[in-house]
């Protein structure tokens, strides 16, 4: 930390020979803000740091200089994280999460010479790519998968924050169940946070415990308390019928119990796939300005995990399969809200 | 000679001062010896010096002449040496026995304690020297003069075979003080020897075998009481000659300024403490409250003061009616206070003593305008006070917690009178002030009655309340149950009236209900 | 009604257990005399230790793999609580300054640590966390059994047991009574010949130890890893109920299950006809405003024990 | 001996910064990373550039604020645990007021800032008037308070601020602490005139503290509540009117985010973490508003430094122990003071 005038110039010296060097080899940058979850959330950052890291790699450039991420400790954080990569000089940027998109949209107000990526958000700016993903339909998916598993007709929902992003993962659970059977229960709680195992932990007793066999939840590390609890009773009863759906990604890890595993599946975001996809876009100079890229079932962007070969038998991932192809061809429209899936219901 | 302690040119230096320069105290086996100073001599840090609570600069300590290094209390107690405290080391929720075996604990069942043992054997040693204390009552339930007893058992409880006192008599009532002296004798008796702390001349006289004499740190010699006077060791201590008798003209009595009626008041468990009391203090004289401690007097000078609400009755002060007003409103009204528990009360201890010179008026002109202080008329005021009423303090930036009590006390006492209040009450003015000042402070009462005020004074002491009142109302009960003349009356009377008994023909000698 | 308490019940021993280790912990503490708002800090050092442990020797231990990592969590609670006893004791450091250390520096290290061991933010899931059981025999006592004894952590109840220890030992031992001694007058103590500054060490690195007992609690009931989001306000709450409860280990228990009933009443009124209707939002903040309507209704005013907060100097006055 | 005391005020936090510094470059070195280069990532992300000083400073921003609000309370010898509730209801009152009224700036924006100010104050009365009135310890009520913000806020934003959204409209720009020029001189920072704001406060705090019969009627309150009744001082109120004014300085921080940084207020799944770190802040700086003006740059400095952290490999959390160790060793300034006097002693 001594520093005389000439390390400053070195200092700047550095800073220009940055851009300079990016020149001569493959001079395509892409970087990424996390939101607080943080890279390894298991989640939809880790996801898409892992989608990054393919497209780098596929493509020889070198992490830290080609491709990259910022970690967001807070909320205040974002903009120097994506100010960071702005002043590097980085062609396309990510905001991975809603949280990112005031943000966002100011920096891409002040750049827009870049290109920018929002995950989960829409912003309508013409250097913007808003990537959305279809959670209602697999969310739809998996409530097909849990309605044929209950035996008692009753499914749980936990979710994170009342918010249309969550209500979207409700809706679309509900429709599935009970398309299947419509006299099918769902209990829907919410914890008002998706950092509270324990709270998790008491909604997940509470609904097992009033007959509950499945549920799903879409709340982050509450969830944990979910699985916990699930494991619990399957420890103290293996031949119970207990089961977890998870969220993001496959959450099979999370359910191990000795050699029993209480997640019965997973609906899966592949924000991994969409980043890689728009990364290679944007590399091509296809960059997709402006528009809104929704990555559902049809765009391999969303789906479901059939790890768990005993609990997800073949007759199940079968009937799943069924619905999932009606989704595809239209012959349903899964509800993203409470209002649509009431009329949802209605039309059963 | 046989000395059972020995402290032999003893230093003790606090920054900035030298709190021991040189003294030698000797102790015999079976005396009760004197340690006689002004406050902020240096007897209590002598005392800390030999109990091991603090470690001597210079200097050596013998006890049965083999010298010893008291590092800390556990070696003191081991050493059969225990202490009083002026202040008390009692933990006030803790019983009398918790208290008593703290430290030194009997052992009972898996690692419990036995307190029923403990009980018994404190029972004893209380009922062997007469001490009569309840071993299951709480601390904070009993008397100070119990609390103080409790203190002495502790000593005893750890075989202490020479004991320290140190003013144990300021907080005392006279019967209590009296009890005291037969505590002390009776220890004395049973072989134990004693150092005894107190401002008291008369109790020296009574109890003491030898009295060593401290002046500002250093050791000034060692009397034998019975071949000396109050007089002389007054001189000796302070350096010149004290007047005990306070001067005074005969009291002019006009108009009356406080008018209590028939006045209810009730303490923390809500018990009437104060009982449909009746007083009237009147302009120009000193009216002087004497009864033994738990009587009311507390409860009667917090409901003048605002400080406790009362629960019936009417208290006027200039004929206007100030029951229930807040103390702010009744100091409006013309009341100065010195309180008796100056640190609870007198001083915000952590102010600068300067800052505290204003405690009332510092929402006053010059003191502050439209809510900004003005520090320099603060300080201004302050440096005039300090002087006039000779605080002794480096400066009236210190904070007041630095200053002794002595000079705490002629700060307040500088503070309340300088407001020039038509009535002040005085509780306990000179508790725990040496001679000298306690003459400074007498002083000082009379010329405001002089000046015309109505004082109240509250006092446990007889000699005070004989010495400086025109009017003597005994309090007994939660009432005034007599009213007399110091001329016209003697300790004994007073002692029994305060007791509770009736004298034919008290009562009449003024207007009072 | 039983229905409701049999499943109520447990599930305010499992949330309350950690919080009555550490308000016990709290306890220690603050009845020596020492202030400890770093609880939040020890319980995520406990949960820190209890998962990695966990982790890492899952596979040497089996089935001991939860007991043997609260033990390890407790002792480096305790050590790390050392950091508050020198600070707070020796240094006479503002003892509240230390303890909002002591909260900083504990997130700092678990996560700076288990970023530098694992590479990312939170750790995976342990294998061997504690499971709820049948207490044998007492769960088969009619009405009684069911609704105390089945499907509970013997965590839970180890939490309650060592509240009763905490008490005997803080009311019946010598121990104790030096303890309570030092934390209302720490001089009165030293005149007795009682170490002011021992006493403070030991009853800091009990809270110390129990903080961290009641943080690896917290992990291994109900979170089963560790990330920065694990301890949230926990240790808060503990100190509240050491107020709550009046610096009493039993009053601590009471107001930590208090709490416990609260939450989990927010949670199955949800079931519950009567409250069904009534707004999320309410049920949401009822366990909170209940806390205070208590404290301001009947618990009323709670006095600290007398020197709490304030460092011994030897000789002062 | 003054001139004496004067130096270790200046010399104790000096040591202690260097030597927190010291203990963070050792645990790097043990740590595997490189301490130079630690550092000077800390000190990029701090002060890189116009755009970082910008962001430093807009974070050092809300932080004297809430310093100032925990350090108020403490001189009348009350701990406002609170302050992190405070803000989060500063926050809303004063985003909502930016969104609901229309008026030119001169009156919207004082408006919005008062609204703020307000719902501080109010949310510290009530902890206040319970314990001047019935005893009720006040840190059990600030924690209580804190949940209740957070939950009711996140309703508000939810149910009537927005139909069902997490994020609220921007306030509108008559309401807004924004300043073009402000952003244009660091290169779009989110840098706002509340730094001002801030300073402010706490040139008022000291001159209410230090210059008021308020000040010496809350500080004697503080010291010694039985001499302050007998001086004629109202305790109760006193009380009261610490917890009101601790409430509005941390209402104001909530303000700062509101009106200032965010433009928004969301549905939040956690604390804000800026009360909690005004604990800090207020003790590192002595409850004194010129220690806690110097203590908020000093953590400010450091917790934006920290971001850039990562870039050197190091945890971000290194900074959150380097900041918990400059407590410690101020907090025990006892002893350095007793080494200092040590080595003087010797010397001479
Ligand atoms: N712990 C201390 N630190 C600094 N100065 C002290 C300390 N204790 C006592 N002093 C100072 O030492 C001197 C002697 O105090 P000491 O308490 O021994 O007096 P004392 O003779 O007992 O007076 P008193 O009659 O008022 O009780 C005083 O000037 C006092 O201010
Ligand atoms: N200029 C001054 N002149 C005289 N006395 C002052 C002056 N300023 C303050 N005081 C007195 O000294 C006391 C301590 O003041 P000082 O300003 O040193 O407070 P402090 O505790 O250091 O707090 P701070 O400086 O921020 O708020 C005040 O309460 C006041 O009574
Ligand atoms: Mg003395
Ligand atoms: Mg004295």
């Amino acid at each position: 930390a001594c520093g005389g005038g000439d390390n400053k110039e070195k200092g700047n010296n550095n800073n220009s020979g940055d851009t300079a060097k990016n020149e001569d080899s493959n001079d395509f940058k892409v970087g990424m803000v996390t939101d607080l979850g943080g890279v390894d959330d298991k989640s939809f950052n880790q996801s898409a740091w892992e989608g990054l890291k393919v497209f780098g790699e596929q493509n020889g450039l070198t992490e830290g200089e080609g491709y990259t991420y910022e970690q967001s400790n807070a909320k205040e954080d974002y903009i120097p994280n994506l100010t960071r990569l702005v002043r590097n000089k980085y062609d396309l940027i990510y905001g991975i999460g809603f949280e990112l998109k005031e943000d966002l949209t100011t920096i891409a107000e002040q750049n827009s010479d870049l290109h920018f990526a929002i995950v989960d958000d829409v912003i309508e700016l013409p250097n913007v790519v808003s990537i959305t993903f279809k959670e209602h339909e697999g969310s739809f998916l998996v409530g097909v998968a849990a309605a044929l598993k209950t035996k008692t007709n009753k499914l749980g929902f936990v979710g994170g924050i009342d918010s249309p992003l969550i209500n979207k993962f409700e809706a679309g659970f509900i429709a599935g169940a009970k398309s299947v059977n419509p006299n099918i229960e769902v209990d829907v709680q919410y914890a008002e946070s998706f950092g509270d195992p324990a709270k998790g932990k008491l909604i997940a007793t509470n609904m097992y415990n009033n007959g509950i066999d499945v549920i799903y939840h879409a709340s982050g590390a509450t969830g944990n308390g979910v699985f916990n609890q699930a494991k619990d009773l399957k420890q103290n009863d293996a031949d119970r019928e207990i089961w977890v759906i998870g969220v993001d990604r496959d959450q099979h890890e999370e359910g191990k119990v000795g050699d029993q595993n209480v997640t019965l599946t997973s609906m899966i975001k592949r924000v991994d796939v969409a980043v890689e996809n728009v990364s290679t876009m944007s590399m091509k100079n296809e960059f997709p300005g402006g528009e809104k890229l929704e990555f559902g079932i049809e765009e391999d962007g969303i789906g479901f995990a059939t790890t768990n070969q005993e609990a997800m038998t073949e007759e199940i991932i079968n009937t799943v399969n069924e619905w999932k192809d009606k989704i595809l061809k239209g012959e349903v429209k899964v509800p993203t809200t409470r209002e649509e899936l009431k009329t949802f219901e209605e039309g059963l | 000679m046989e000395y059972v302690i020995e402290m032999l040119n003893i230093r003790k230096e606090f920054p900035g001062i030298v709190a021991n320069d040189n003294i030698t105290v000797q102790l015999k086996k079976g005396e009760i010896h004197a340690l006689l100073g002004e406050n902020g001599a240096g007897k209590s840090t002598l005392m800390n010096v030999l109990f091991g609570l603090y470690q001597p600069e210079a200097g050596e300590i013998r006890v049965n002449g083999e010298k010893v290094k008291i590092t800390n209390p556990n070696v003191a107690n081991n050493l059969g040496i225990g202490m009083v405290h002026q202040h008390f080391m009692l933990v006030e929720p803790f019983t009398v026995t918790q208290n008593i075996i703290l430290g030194s604990e009997p052992k009972g069942k898996f690692g419990s304690v036995n307190i029923k043992e403990a009980e018994k054997e404190i029972r004893e040693i209380s009922d062997r020297y007469g001490l009569k204390v309840d071993p299951s009552a709480k601390i904070r339930d009993i008397s100070v003069g119990m609390q103080q007893r409790v203190e002495i058992l502790k000593t005893l409880y750890r075989g202490a075979e020479v004991l320290i006192f140190d003013e144990p008599t300021a907080v005392l009532t006279p019967q209590e003080i009296n009890e005291l002296m037969d505590i002390m004798r009776s220890l004395v008796k049973e072989g134990k020897s004693i150092i005894l702390i107190t401002h008291k001349l008369k109790e020296i006289m009574e109890v003491c075998d030898r009295c060593t004499v401290i002046r500002k740190g250093k050791g000034i010699g060692t009397v034998v009481v019975k071949d000396t006077n109050p007089d002389e060791l007054a001189s000796l201590m302070v350096g010149r000659e004290v007047n005990f008798k306070t001067d005074k003209k005969p009291a002019e009595p006009k108009e009356v300024v406080l008018h209590i009626e028939d006045l209810f008041v009730q303490d923390v468990r809500k018990i009437d403490l104060v009982k449909g009391l009746n007083l009237d203090v009147r302009a120009g004289e000193i009216v002087g409250i004497a009864g033994v401690d738990g009587n009311g007097q507390s409860e009667l000078i917090e409901a003048i003061t605002g400080l406790r609400k009362s629960r019936s009755g009417k208290i006027m002060l200039n004929d206007k009616n100030i029951t229930n007003l807040s103390p702010r409103n009744v100091t409006k009204s013309g009341l100065g206070h010195i309180p008796q528990d100056r640190h609870k009360y007198g001083l915000v201890l952590d102010y600068p003593i300067g800052a505290n010179m204003v405690l009332q008026t510092y929402y006053q002109k010059p003191f502050s305008k439209v809510s900004v202080l003005n520090y320099k008329e603060i300080y201004k005021k302050a440096k005039e006070l300090i002087e006039e009423y000779d605080v002794r303090t480096p400066s009236e930036y210190t904070p007041a917690r630095a200053l002794s009590g002595g000079n705490q006390q002629k700060a307040i006492i500088g503070r309340e009178i300088d407001r020039s209040p038509d009535l002040l009450i005085a509780a306990q003015p000179t508790r725990g002030l040496d001679v000298g000042a306690i003459e400074f402070i007498h002083k000082k009462l009379i010329e405001e009655r002089d000046k015309g005020k109505a004082i109240l004074l509250v006092s446990f002491e007889l000699d005070e309340i004989m010495n400086v009142s025109d009017r003597i109302a005994v309090m007994f009960d939660g009432k005034i149950v007599a009213n007399l003349t110091p001329t016209e009356t003697n300790e004994q009377e007073l002692g029994l009236l305060m007791a509770g008994s009736t004298i034919n023909g008290a009562g009449d000698s003024n207007d009072i209900k | 009604m039983l229905d409701i308490l049999a499943s109520i019940v447990p599930t305010v021993l499992f949330f309350s257990a950690p919080l009555i280790f550490t308000a016990l912990g709290g306890v220690f503490s603050e009845r020596s005399g020492v202030i400890n708002i770093g609880l939040e800090g020890l319980m995520v050092i406990g949960a820190f230790v209890g998962i990695i442990f966990n982790l890492t020797f899952a596979d040497v231990f089996g089935n001991f793999t939860p007991w043997i990592s609260i033990i390890v969590a407790t002792i480096v609670g305790a050590l790390f609580s050392a950091i508050h006893a020198v600070a707070s004791v020796s240094f006479r450091a503002d003892q509240t300054v230390s303890g909002v250390a002591i909260n900083m520096l504990a997130l700092g290290v678990g996560v700076y640590l288990t970023k530098v061991w694992y590479g990312k933010g939170q750790t995976d899931m342990v294998a061997e966390p504690f499971n709820s059981t049948n207490i044998p025999i007492l769960s088969d006592i009619p009405i009684i059994g069911p609704i105390f004894f089945e499907g509970i952590y013997i965590t839970s109840y180890v939490a309650i047991i060592v509240a009763f220890i905490a008490w005997f030992v803080l009311y019946k031992t010598a121990f104790g009574l030096r303890l309570r001694a030092v934390g209302e007058h720490p001089m009165a103590a030293d005149t007795n010949g009682i170490n002011v500054y021992k006493m403070r060490y030991i009853a800091v690195l009990i809270s110390g130890a129990l903080g961290g007992l009641g943080g690896s609690v917290f992990a291994l009931t109900i979170v089963s890893n560790f990330s920065h989001s694990t301890i949230v306000g926990q240790g808060f709450m503990s100190l509240a109920a050491v107020i709550f409860g009046k610096w009493h280990p039993l009053g601590a228990m009471g107001a930590a299950l208090f709490f416990g009933f609260a939450q989990s009443l927010s949670v199955v009124s949800t079931g519950i006809p009567l409250l069904e209707d009534i707004p999320q939002i309410y049920l949401l903040i009822a366990p909170y405003v209940l806390t205070i309507l208590a404290l301001a209704g009947f618990i009323g005013r709670a006095d600290a024990p007398r020197a709490n907060g304030i460092p011994y100097v030897k000789g002062s006055r | 001996m003054t001139s004496n005391n004067r130096l270790f005020g200046i010399l104790v936090p000096i040591i202690s910064v260097l030597l927190g510094l010291l203990v963070g470059a050792l645990i790097m070195l043990v740590s595997g990373h490189n301490p130079i280069e630690g550092y000077t990532a800390l000190w990029n992300g701090a002060f890189y550039d116009a755009f970082t000083i910008g962001e430093t400073i807009r974070r050092i921003t809300p932080l004297i604020l809430t310093g100032l609000a925990i350090a108020f309370a403490f001189r009348t010898g009350l701990f406002n645990i609170g302050a992190e509730g405070q803000v989060i209801v500063g926050w809303l009152a004063a985003v909502w007021v930016g969104i609901a009224i229309e008026a030119p700036m001169i009156i919207h924006l004082p408006l919005a800032i008062i609204a703020g100010a307000l719902a501080g104050g109010i949310w510290g009365f009530i902890p206040g008037i319970l314990k001047a009135k019935l005893g009720v310890h006040e840190v059990i009520v600030t924690i209580m308070m804190n949940y209740i913000a957070l939950f009711v806020s996140n309703e508000i934003v939810r149910s009537v601020l927005t139909e069902h959204k997490t994020t609220t409209e921007k306030i509108a720009s008559s309401a807004s602490l924004g300043s073009e020029w402000l952003q244009s001189i660091t290169f779009y920072s989110r840098l706002h005139y509340g730094i001002l704001i801030a300073l402010f406060a706490a040139a008022v705090m000291w001159f209410v503290i230090n210059r008021t019969t308020v000040g010496y009627e809350l500080k004697a309150v503080g010291f010694n509540r039985h001499a302050s009744k007998y001086a004629g001082m109202n305790v109760s109120k006193n009380i009261v009117l610490s917890m009101v004014i601790s409430g509005v300085f941390a209402g104001l921080a909530g303000v700062m985010e509101g009106l200032g940084t965010y433009g928004t207020v969301s549905v939040i799944s956690g604390f804000t973490n800026l009360g909690f770190d005004g604990i800090a802040v207020a003790l590192l700086g002595a409850n004194n508003p010129l220690g806690v003006v110097l203590a908020a740059i000093l953590f400010g400095v450091l917790k934006e430094g920290a971001g850039e952290m990562p870039s050197a490999g190091v945890p971000t959390e290194l900074v959150d122990i380097i900041i918990a160790i400059i407590i410690f060793f101020v907090a025990s300034s006892y002893i350095i003071r007793w080494t200092l006097t040590r080595f003087k002693k010797e010397g001479k």
